[in-house]
């Protein structure tokens, strides 16, 4: 198994404070895997380090045959202007990126497979709708249906579950469960240690620094989390900013 | 929120082709606008 | 009928001239005050407009009333006080809005020194406040190439704009573009303001800029309706405006931001996007 | 704020006092005087030669519609000891500058003494009037009219009167109080005289009045005191630790007063009326002398005159030039009294120059076909001359630069030029000319030549003199339109 992204000696931090320092480990190509800490461990941080948004300090973070646009970001849903005025169909085409570009027209087979993207998220009849009028659950189910659309070899997902309905998790998951099934690698950062063991094979467990990673079973134990906790104390310093335990 | 308002026009899936014929169209009218305007007055 | 709104257009070059040099302000600079309100930057066009007074007051001391020089100076105290906000914002943690603002006061500041220096006791605020009834060809030409630009640099960019705008993030994550848009854009702004002083003065230009688009907001739902909604409301505000100052004997730049004014009012009333009447009537269940 | 034409009275009747008596402080240096912009700066140089050392603050070509005062500019105020500006609202900005830089001098309104335009709104109707108006008196005539009303109201009258200001009041018996307030700082004068007597009116005392102002027997008064009408002047002093020096008037039986001072009660005014009954209401003169033109200072207080309601360009007629010299030398004379003769030798040599030039423009107005004489400028800054030679002025735009012109404007201008087949439009110096350029393309009127209105040119160019400016706008209109 060859490995899709290798952290070497990773430090990333904004304005030359590090909120992961020295990450040293590989994600296996095709794997899913869950990134889980404490708040304040810096999993978005790593995110946006993978992305290119966020430039190391320290270190670097390597892919294996991916290009830019082989990897497909979802961020937290404050990162989207709501109120713009665009429908669901409108954000779920520009998942086409990769084939329209700027320019690009969309063709009737892009139209297809629009739709069946947006059918896959359970929004059928919701191709008109403003996203500002959409809940929470239904703006998660819009990215879904846009990432869908990436075609992306490795999916990097923030907090994709966090305030959405059970029933839309559900489904989401699915989808998760799906690019799995079609050998993408898919990282996504978690807080719910119940989804994390049901769904995902792999953990990695960040406190700043690696606590743990490997098969979720191994890694998702009360003793790492205690760990975890505790790193992210001592070098936060107050405990409110990381009071809540990766569980 | 419904559907009221201007109906939707679609920009945002054209492609750069039909984006840059419309947007032809509009220079088109605007400089025929321009030599209307600098004609010199047909009624005085 | 004819009388009263055609008349005066049959009549008169000036008032033709003074009309499509602001149905050019309209098709040029309403979209990008689309862009800038759906951005949460309306008030960056307030201050550009500053931004970009100084360059050309100095273009004004060097050349007197010339088009192109005082276009020329616009341009480039515009743009580099864009650049330097945009590459500061880049590089540091200070947002957009703080380092706009320190920019165009540094640049206004610079201007007003370099204007005392050179001695000159002309009123810069008032020379540079244009008026549309004195459009002579240059500048109604320049008016309407920068409308040209400005709507064919909209159309090729309209998609990683809209991204730029919505979605940012998406955006840099799935095509460099996003750097060459925002300052295209910003680029934009700068052009429609200078060409807008010509015709109505620094500061209508940003009323003209960003009353339709404010008013657009409640007639559509989508990007594209809300840019043809905010140029009618930019056009018919131009041709009420015009035939007020002429039938009414009122400076014809405060009549025309005025009538967008009262379109913006309006449209707040009884827009139906969420205008106060709309939000006032039933609505029915929208959830699944 | 007083009204600052009356102070003006007052400094130039002091003025002509101190010629009388000219053992007051004798100044090495020139004497420092600002004027406020080119056309006054040049007259004031002219009157006063190499005796002032002269601050003009809107320097040639600058535009004082819209003048922004610098600190230097302040400096300059506050160093002055004559202020000359021209008044009727032109310099809007300088209230704000003498209060700012502590100004201690006296100020001069070079309008003083000139009889306004009225500024009504259509600038059509405006032209007209003057025109008309014009024809019925004829050239000379007006021309003299004016300068003999001067010589009555002006400063040189003034010098005859022992006393500068006199008001018959009807009063009951009892008290009251007359106030004399610091203004801007200082008392306008540290002292003066004055007489009460009991009269039916002023002129029928004024010869006692003035005897018993010219003896040297007087009794002094200070703050607190009381006055009385009687057959004896009072010398009132000023208490300068106090904002507002205040004396009793005691009456003791109801009647007509006339009270003579040998300053304007008015110029020692900061926000109250000078004269007041025991509840504190204000007490106006039934009569007053000399009877000055505003009939609202009796009646509606001390504000508004002169708030934008008159054209303020009136140098633009050369009879008024005279009077604007004449403003100017008595000023000076009044700083630096040890030089006023050469300040009157000046004045005379240089309103010889004016009444020359006066002749030529006249030669040359007349040259002008009568239909031919519609001028169409940037702004309306020409009333006086339409008024002096008989002249019709047009302008897009309004007495100041600052307006800006209707889409209504503008058409009619057009119309009026294309009715009268007007030839040419003339721009100007100061002003935006794009307008007028416009109107010159669609009207296919000629661009004529460049007036100067509101400002002199630099030395190289055609107007860097007021007579210079003159006579370059006369030729310039006449050759235009002459043709």
């Amino acid at each position: 198994m060859t490995a899709a992204v290798v952290f070497q000696d990773l430090t990333l931090g904004y304005e030359r404070l590090p909120a992961v320092q020295n990450l040293q480990t590989e994600i296996a190509d095709g794997s899913l895997t869950a990134i889980v800490g404490p708040n304040g461990a810096g999993k978005s941080t790593l995110l946006k380090g993978m992305t290119g948004a966020l430039a190391p300090l320290a270190g670097n973070v390597s892919f294996e045959a991916l290009r830019r646009d082989d990897i497909a970001y979802l961020p937290q849903q404050s990162d989207i202007d709501r109120s713009f005025p665009l429908t669901v169909m409108d954000l779920v085409a520009m998942g086409l990126w990769r084939e329209i570009g700027p320019f690009g027209r969309i063709s009737g087979r892009h139209q297809d497979r629009i739709a069946s993207a947006i059918a896959t998220v359970g929004l059928t009849g919701f191709e008109t709708r403003p996203i500002g009028s959409l809940s929470g659950g239904q703006m998660q189910r819009t990215l879904f249906a846009r990432l869908l659309l990436q075609d992306a070899r490795l999916v990097l997902l923030d907090e994709p579950f966090a305030a959405i309905d059970a029933k839309t998790m559900d489904d989401l998951i699915s989808v998760v469960r799906r690019w799995h099934g079609e050998g993408r690698t898919v990282l996504a950062v978690l807080h719910d240690a119940e989804t994390v063991s049901a769904h995902f094979p792999q953990t990695l467990m960040l406190a700043r620094e690696l606590v743990a990673h490997g098969p979720t079973e191994k890694v998702l134990t009360v003793e790492n989390q205690f760990r975890a906790r505790q790193k992210c104390e001592a070098c936060v310093g107050p405990t409110h900013t990381c009071g809540r335990a990766a569980a | 929120m419904n559907e009221s308002g201007i109906s939707s026009i679609r920009l945002l899936l054209l492609g750069a082709g039909p984006r840059l014929a419309g947007a032809a169209l509009v220079i088109a009218a605007l400089w025929a606008g321009f030599f209307w305007a600098i004609a010199t007055p047909g009624a005085l | 009928m004819w009388d009263l709104f055609f008349q005066p257009f049959a009549d008169f070059g000036f008032m033709r001239r003074a009309l499509m040099g602001c149905f050019a302000i309209s098709i040029g600079a309403t979209p990008v005050g689309v862009f800038l309100m759906l951005r949460r930057m309306s008030l960056t066009g307030d201050a550009m407009a500053h931004a970009i007074l100084p360059g050309a007051a100095v273009g004004f001391l060097v050349s007197g009333l010339s088009l192109g020089a005082m276009t020329i100076g616009g341009l480039i105290a515009g743009m580099a006080v864009a650049l330097l906000s945009g590459f500061v914002t880049r590089v540091t943690a200070l947002r957009e809005d703080a380092s706009l603002a320190a920019f165009y006061l540094i640049s206004l500041a610079l201007g007003v020194l370099i204007v005392s220096t050179r001695g000159s006791n002309v009123d810069l605020m008032h020379v540079l406040f244009g008026t549309v009834l004195a459009l002579d060809n240059a500048a109604l030409i320049l008016l309407c190439s920068i409308a040209s630009v400005s709507v064919l640099t909209l159309a090729v960019l309209f998609r990683p704009l809209v991204l730029e705008c919505a979605d940012p993030q998406f955006l840099r994550s799935v095509s460099g573009f996003s750097a060459v848009t925002h300052f295209t854009f910003l680029t934009l702004v700068v052009l429609n303001l200078v060409g807008g002083f010509h015709a109505l003065g620094t500061l209508m230009a940003v009323g003209i800029m960003i009353l339709p688009a404010a008013a657009a907001r409640f007639w559509a739902v989508s990007i594209g309706g809300m840019i043809a909604a905010a140029i009618a409301v930019a056009m018919l505000s131009s041709l009420i405006g015009l035939l007020l100052s002429y039938h009414y004997s009122l400076p014809s730049g405060p009549a025309i931001i005025l009538v967008a004014g009262v379109f913006y009012g309006v449209s707040l009333v009884a827009g139906p996007v969420g205008g106060l009447v709309a939000r006032g009537l039933p609505r029915r269940s929208l959830e699944i | 704020m007083f009204s600052r034409r009356l102070l003006l009275g007052s400094a130039t009747a002091l003025a002509a006092l101190s010629l009388s008596a000219p053992n007051l402080t004798q100044a090495d240096e020139p004497t420092r005087v600002v004027a406020t912009f080119s056309i006054l700066g040049d007259m004031v140089q002219r009157i006063g030669g190499e005796h002032i050392a002269l601050t003009t603050l809107v320097g040639p070509n600058g535009d004082a519609h819209v003048y922004q005062p610098s600190p230097a500019d302040a400096r300059a105020v506050s160093e002055a000891q004559v202020l000359i500006e021209n008044g009727l609202e032109f310099e809007g900005w300088l209230g704000r500058l003498v209060e700012a830089s502590d100004f201690s001098g006296v100020r001069v309104m070079a309008t003083d003494g000139v009889e306004p335009i009225a500024f009504d709104d259509g600038h059509d109707d405006h032209g007209e009037d003057k025109h008309d108006d014009h024809d019925d008196h004829g050239h000379d005539d007006h021309a003299e009219d004016k300068h003999d009303d001067h010589g009555h109201e002006g400063g040189h009258g003034h010098g005859a009167h022992a006393f500068e200001w006199a008001g018959l009041f009807e009063l009951e018996a009892g008290t009251y109080t007359w106030s004399f307030a610091k203004v801007g700082g200082d008392y306008a004068d540290p002292a003066m005289k004055m007489v009460i007597l009991s009269a039916d009116d002023i002129e029928a005392v004024e010869e006692t009045a003035e005897d018993l102002l010219e003896a040297d027997a007087s009794e002094t008064k200070t703050h607190g005191d009381a006055l009385a009408a009687k057959e004896a002047a009072y010398a009132l002093t000023f208490d300068a630790a106090k904002e507002v020096t205040t004396f009793t008037v005691t009456i003791a039986d109801a009647g007509k007063f006339a009270f003579f001072t040998e300053h304007m009660p008015f110029e020692f005014e900061a926000n109250e009326h000078f004269f007041k009954d025991a509840s504190g209401a204000d007490v106006e003169p039934i009569a007053q002398e000399p009877d000055v033109d505003h009939g609202d200072h009796g009646h509606g207080g001390h504000h508004g005159h002169d708030h934008g309601a008159f054209d303020p360009h009136a140098w633009q007629s050369l009879e008024n030039a005279v009077i604007y010299v004449d403003n100017v030398t008595e000023a000076l004379a009044k700083a630096d009294p040890a030089n006023a003769a050469s300040f009157y030798e000046n004045r005379a040599a240089y309103v010889a120059e004016i009444e020359a030039l006066q002749a030529d423009v006249v030669a040359m107005v007349a040259e002008i076909p009568e239909n031919k004489r519609t001028v169409v400028t940037s702004h309306d800054a020409f009333g006086y001359f339409a008024d002096s030679y008989g002249l019709t002025f047009a302008a897009p735009q309004g007495l100041s630069t600052e307006s800006e012109a209707s889409a209504k404007d503008v058409a009619e201008l057009i119309k009026q030029i294309r009715k009268e087949s007007i030839s040419a439009v003339f721009v100007e110096t100061i002003t935006d000319n794009r307008l007028l350029e416009q109107i010159a393309n669609e009207t296919g009127a000629a661009i004529g030549g460049t007036l100067y209105s509101d400002a002199l040119s630099d030395a190289d160019g055609p107007a860097p003199t007021y007579l210079d400016m003159m006579r370059h706008n006369a030729t310039t209109i006449s050759t235009a339109l002459g043709s």
